[in-house]
């Protein structure tokens, strides 16, 4: 896990919101508000926040599903959001992407081994027939699928077996990177856990890097070696695993861990509850977005944005009295 | 009898054209006044028509509660007419359900959808009904309770909406408040603090409380005693930290192994392999069997039954005392 | 309100001047002379492009459009060849003689569509539910024309129960109750047909929205408060059921005029769909395209009342 | 009962995988058919029109007569064993008319489909797709289209402009101000359709593996439009033979010597025909209904079939 394979600088997203019958534009949701991180290689960072805070929004303007409305992503040297459309196109086989709903992410018209195998006919690497169709097989198989699957349809499978065709489909390119926007969400917990091992065996394997992106802390806590938190567009503190969820060092993150219910039923240790609700990402509040939640809030803190700094180790946090 | 319900022999099929389905096939449990009961498994193993079923809420056709009794406050909910048991519904039990989103009626404001069960229960008449539902609202945490009586849930986040439906649950003070996963749409920070609000409301309403939920973390938080639900069957009975700590049932076991928040650092999860079998084509024997490492030829042939293994604890399997972590 | 009713009015004008230019360039642009049919046949040349210059005939199209559409606008739309009287004057009895036949029907048809609609919705695939449904189906796919013709046929000739044309009995000038028992008389069989076709599309349609709503979540919290059956489907089901419904009115009523066109023509109904198809073949041009702009706002407004009525039954939408 | 699995047997065999492999491939067309065909009323519409259809397809060679062949020795006949449905004014046999008849009212129904969906689906289709401006002009244009009355526009239309169009073409006419008329509600459920889909995970996942947009058009967004396009086409021609043999009835849409049913019954306008001679008008209106009916009764199962939460 030595050199950065991917960098992010500040990068934003508005969502632009339109009224009437012109669609006029009135307002912005400012969904990826200047978010700057780095992920190395064969290495995954967490990436935890609540609903409305832009995480799968970041990691699909991340693979510019959606343009991006400012900042940079740099992937081995290569600048993804200036990229021409042939850059791109190689930068397709290396970077991809996993999704959340096992009943919208695959197309129910297409065959398995069609969804896998797709790519590869679209970018010359295979042409149709045997060639093509055992090397479907064998990125199948990586995931957990059997050869007899292969002309099944999406609507004759189960959640976990849907989830591990979308991880095949991924696979099949094989790329160095890959968003995970919250795989096993979706799942029971007994299949979750299947889906969890499939993505360490890869990492173990194939040293691919993950963004994995998930609400789930607590799955975000075994899987990840780093984690970052977000709050309505920015990240608010990134650092290794056990650093921040042993010793939390922003308000939001404190009050994050504690919400999480623990499945250890004699440690019922106080918890700080976060008063009223998480405000709009349409009108953000002022300075440090969470200050109307904090219970350290000063008026500094609703005037200045915190600066994201590194409190030392790689522990970032943006928060004006974290020491 | 210090019990508040006694259910024994549940069983509630759906008659569907492809045959029938045991949605709950022979589930049994008590709970006890104040107390507060945890349902746990993992989707279709019929825990929402467990529940449903108490207050007859079932969809028929194609549904049907085929047998059992449900004996609620000394009385059996089983043998009561149509007309009796909506009287229980929302006055002794009452329900809230998991999507906040889609659960309050969009044409009516919020206020009156609770001035309608006060109405309709205490036969309050309009202004009373209105004063009762301001105070409920307020007793659940929503600021300025005067403004929100007169919005349409669109106008509130899925929080408050939550909120709303609990004051409305609770505004007749019902023996019974039954939790169809409530915290499950909710995000972390918005499900801590319902989960605290019920357990206020409980201790203040004297209410118990029957969780369902798929989250072992929020049955640990909240349930003084929980039953483990698989393929419609109960296969595990006990109080919180016995089941934690001394789980007494494969099913249990895998599903703890499979826990991130539980597994060691860097140790791998544990998988219970195979997957849910189908309501239509059930395997004989302990419906479990095919993905259990402890499965023997008893299994595979004989139903086991729900036995008493330890004081308060019960489980549905032949190897209970041998299967361990 | 008022202030979205006005902008909403202001943008339908565009839509109407389009309308108007696409109505006259047809109409226009068919190479039948209008002055030949109304002169007699034996006038010569001259007076024949006399009278096309009387008429402004011979002007380029753009031109005669706009002379058109501003005396139009002051409510002159040019004689009715057919009726020799301003076509302003023939237009109104004509509705009031299709509004006669029609309004009672639809909201007879209507009112008694939704109860038969929610009952199927709620019994879904019970008896009464199959029979409506083939009732139904039966309904939209007669051709109303054909169906007029079988009741002259059985009810109207073989059988001579109820008259079969016109809207009162020629001759005999009777007043009074008399006179509205006369009519009542002659609506009966056309009435019948319109009855059933609308009967048959609004149940569908009722139907169809109430099995949407009947299968939400908050039904279900509805009936968990222990309402009773009839108040969770009479009050929560259906106030959600109606907002679909009442868009349909809306689109339906230019299909009150325009769908009577047919049984006017079979029963002889002096409305105002016989005087368009009269219009058309006797190549009436200005009654035509009067007629036309017509049915056409009669639709802006239907549409635009649709978008009101949903707006007001639904609370979702903010009418800013 | 979220997570039901597939509909795998395991009877007694105790490894799931083994039923699994021989587990019939149920295709999603397969899956289609097999919903259409629990529906009894469906089916029986199905073989009943693929009846009417095969014998109109056939009137050539069924058909005792040539329809237009006058015969003026025995006009006005009853129906008889030569002509079983009697003859015309001109002593055509009426039961060859409504043969051919048949013919031309299933050919407009269709065309006037075929022009509504082509129409309807590539405006509705690049609105849906493209967004942004293409999509508010081509929704304006669609809802000033939506606006017209329909009847009387078509009737104004095809009086006015059939006036210089011979009898035999007058069909065609026909078929085009339907379809031209009819796209704007098939133009609005495409875009609808488009919309949702372009938010889906797996067209997201297809921009991600670096598929063209024109392959994600065809490979992914038709194939889950088609079905919702074919029963909005179905109950499209149910409408659109009722419209011609509306129009026909009126004299103004297909017109003599060209038989429609439509046309066909206008003999019944004519009092004495009407009452003393039904055998000329009731048959060709008895095809109109059963040939609806039929067609509104497989749209119906058609759309249960598809839908995908049924």
């Amino acid at each position: 896990m030595s050199e950065v394979i991917l960098e992010i600088n500040n990068l934003k997203k508005y969502f632009p919101i339109t009224k009437g019958l012109m669609k006029k534009e009135v307002g912005e949701v400012k969904a990826v508000d200047g978010v700057s991180l780095f992920i190395k290689e064969g290495e995954t960072l967490g990436i935890v926040g609540e609903s409305g805070c832009g995480k799968s929004t970041l990691g699909r303007t991340l693979l510019r599903l959606y343009e991006p409305t400012e900042g940079d992503v740099i992937f081995r040297g290569v600048d993804v959001l200036n990229a021409s459309t042939d850059e791109m196109k190689k930068l397709r086989r290396e970077m991809q992407i996993v999704f959340q709903d096992p009943y919208s992410s695959l197309n129910p018209r297409m065959t398995i081994s069609r969804i896998v195998g797709e790519s590869l006919i679209e970018h010359g690497l295979f042409k149709k027939g045997k060639g093509l169709e055992d090397y479907v097989v064998e990125v199948m198989e990586k995931c957990g699928l059997a050869r007899y699957h292969m002309n099944r349809y999406p609507h004759e499978f189960s959640g976990g077996q849907r989830q591990r065709v979308g991880v095949a489909r991924a696979l099949a390119l094989n790329p160095s990177f890959i968003v995970a926007d919250e795989p096993v969400s979706a799942l029971d917990v007994s299949i979750q856990s299947q889906i969890i091992n499939l993505f360490n065996d890869l990492q173990r394997d194939l040293n691919i890097s993950f963004m994995f992106i998930s609400h789930d802390l607590s799955v975000v806590r075994y899987i990840s070696h780093r984690v970052g938190v977000m709050y309505l567009g920015s990240i608010v503190e990134l650092a290794e695993k056990n650093a921040l969820f042993d010793n939390p060092q922003h308000p939001y993150t404190q009050a994050l861990l504690t919400a999480i219910p623990e499945p250890d039923p004699r440690n019922k240790r106080e918890r700080i509850i976060l008063e009223g609700d998480i405000p709009s990402p349409s009108n953000p509040p002022s300075g440090c977005k969470f200050h109307t939640r904090c219970r350290y809030a000063q008026d500094i803190c609703s005037e200045r944005v915190p600066e994201f700094r590194d409190l030392g180790g790689e522990h970032f946090v943006a928060c004006h009295f974290a020491k | 009898m210090n019990n508040l319900l006694k259910v024994k022999d549940l069983r509630t099929y759906f008659y569907t054209d492809d045959g029938v389905v045991k949605a709950v096939d022979g589930v049994e449990f008590q709970v006890k006044f104040g107390e507060t009961i945890g349902i746990v498994g993992e989707s279709g193993c019929g825990k929402s028509i467990t529940a449903m079923s108490l207050i007859r809420l079932i969809q028929s056709p194609p549904g049907k509660i085929v047998s059992g009794n449900i004996i609620f406050d000394g009385e059996d909910l089983t043998q009561l007419s149509d007309e009796e048991i909506r009287s229980i519904r929302g006055n002794d039990i009452s329900m809230i359900f998991q999507e906040p989103m889609t659960s309050l009626n969009p044409v009516f404001t919020s206020g009156y959808q609770i001035e309608e069960i006060l109405e309709l229960h205490q036969k309050l008449d309009e202004d009373q009904a209105r004063k009762r539902a301001i105070e409920m609202i307020k007793l659940i945490g929503i600021p300025n309770a005067e403004r929100i009586v007169d919005e349409y849930p669109h106008q509130l986040s899925g929080g408050m909406r939550q909120r709303v439906m609990i004051a409305m649950a609770l505004a007749c003070q019902p023996k019974m408040l039954i939790a169809d996963e409530p915290t499950t749409a909710l995000d972390v920070t918005i499900q801590a603090q319902i989960l605290e609000l019920m357990n206020e409301l409980k201790n203040k309403m004297n209410t118990s409380i029957m969780l369902i939920t798929h989250d072992l973390g929020v049955i640990a938080e909240m349930a003084d005693h929980v039953i483990v639900m698989y393929s419609g069957k109960v296969v595990e009975d006990a109080p919180i930290i016995e089941l934690f700590e001394n789980p007494r049932h494969p099913y249990t076991i895998g599903l703890m192994a499979s826990m991130p928040s539980l597994a060691k650092e860097g140790q791998r999860l544990e998988t219970i392999p195979g997957v849910v079998p189908n309501p239509l084509y059930l395997p004989k024997g302990c419906y479990f069997h095919p993905r259990c490492k402890f499965a023997t030829d008893e299994c595979k042939k004989l139903q086991p039954e729900l036995r008493e293994i330890a004081p308060g604890h019960k489980s549905a399997c032949f190897r209970a005392e041998e299967v361990t972590r | 309100m008022l202030r979205y009713i006005g902008r909403r009015l202001l943008q339908l004008i565009p839509v109407i001047i389009l309308i108007s230019i696409l109505i006259f360039t047809i109409v226009k642009a068919t190479p039948g002379d209008p002055v030949g049919s109304n002169l007699d046949p034996r006038a010569t040349a001259e007076q024949r492009q006399a009278e096309r210059a009387r008429l402004g005939l011979d002007k380029p199209i753009p031109v005669q459009y706009w002379n058109w559409i501003t005396r139009s606008v002051q409510g002159d739309f040019g004689d009715s060849y057919i009726y020799k009287r301003p076509v302003i004057e023939v237009i109104p009895d004509f509705i009031k003689n299709s509004m006669i036949l029609n309004i009672f029907v639809y909201i007879f048809a209507f009112l008694v569509s939704i109860p038969i609609g929610i009952i199927t919705a709620v019994r879904q695939y019970s008896k009464t539910d199959n029979f409506f449904s083939a009732f139904s189906i039966i309904g939209i796919s007669m051709p109303t024309f054909f169906f007029g013709l079988l009741l002259i046929y059985f009810f109207g000739v073989k059988n001579q129960w109820f008259p079969i044309s016109g809207m009162e009995t020629v001759g005999k000038n009777i007043e009074g109750l008399a006179h509205v028992k006369d009519v009542l008389n002659h609506i009966a069989l056309p009435g019948i047909v319109l009855i059933i076709a609308n009967l048959a599309s609004l149940v569908r349609y009722t139907r169809t929205s109430m099995l949407e709503v009947i299968n939400q979540d908050y039904i279900r919290t509805a009936r968990s408060k222990g309402l009773e059956e009839k108040v969770v489907i009479y009050k929560h089901a259906f106030r959600n059921a109606l907002i679909p419904i009442i868009t349909i009115v809306g689109f339906t009523i230019p299909s009150l005029f325009s769908g009577a066109v047919m049984l006017e023509t079979v029963f002889n109904w002096p409305g105002i769909g016989r005087v368009l198809v009269d219009a058309v073949n006797l190549r009436d041009y200005n009654l035509l395209m009067a007629l036309n702009m017509f049915f056409a706002i009669l639709t802006l407004l239907g549409n635009l009342l649709a978008d009101i009525g949903y707006a007001l039954v639904d609370p979702r939408i903010r009418v800013d | 009962m979220t997570e039901r699995n597939t509909g795998i047997k395991p009877d007694d065999k105790i490894d799931q995988e083994i039923g699994e492999a021989e587990q019939e491939i149920l295709t999603p067309w397969k899956l289609v058919r097999r919903k259409f065909l629990k529906r009894k009323p469906s089916v029986v519409a199905l073989i009943i029109l693929a009846f009417i259809i095969l014998v109109v397809a056939l009137a050539p060679i069924i058909s005792p007569y040539d329809p237009n062949e006058l015969d003026m020795t025995n006009t006005k006949q009853p129906p008889s064993k030569e002509h079983i449905l009697g003859t015309d004014e001109l002593g055509r046999d009426n039961f060859s008319r409504v043969l051919y008849g048949g013919r031309v009212a299933l050919q407009v129904g269709i065309f006037a489909v075929i022009i509504q969906v082509i129409v309807g689906s590539i405006i509705g289709g690049i609105a849906g797709y493209y967004g942004g401006w293409i999509d508010n002009i081509l929704m304006r244009i669609t809802e000033v289209f939506m606006s017209f009355p329909f009847l009387p526009l078509v009737i104004t239309i095809s009086a006015v402009v059939g006036v210089s169009i011979p009898a035999e073409h007058k069909m065609y006419l026909v078929m085009v101000i339907l379809g031209l008329l009819s796209w704007p509600g098939l133009a609005r459920m495409v875009r609808g359709q488009i919309l949702s889909l372009r938010e889906q995970e797996f067209v997201l996942a297809a921009k991600a593996l670096g598929i063209k947009n024109s392959r994600i058009i065809v490979r992914h967004l038709i194939p889950n439009t088609v079905g919702y396009i074919v029963v909005n086409a179905t109950l499209g021609v149910a409408s659109a033979i009722l419209q011609e043999s509306a129009l026909s009835f009126l004299g103004l849409g297909v017109a003599p010597p060209v038989p429609t049913w439509g046309n066909l019954i206008q003999y019944a306008r004519d009092i004495y025909n009407l009452q003393h001679r039904p055998w000329l008008w009731i048959p060709p209106g008895l095809c109109i209904f059963a040939t609806v009916m039929c067609i509104n009764l497989i749209g119906d199962g058609l759309r249960d079939a598809i839908d995908p939460k049924s």
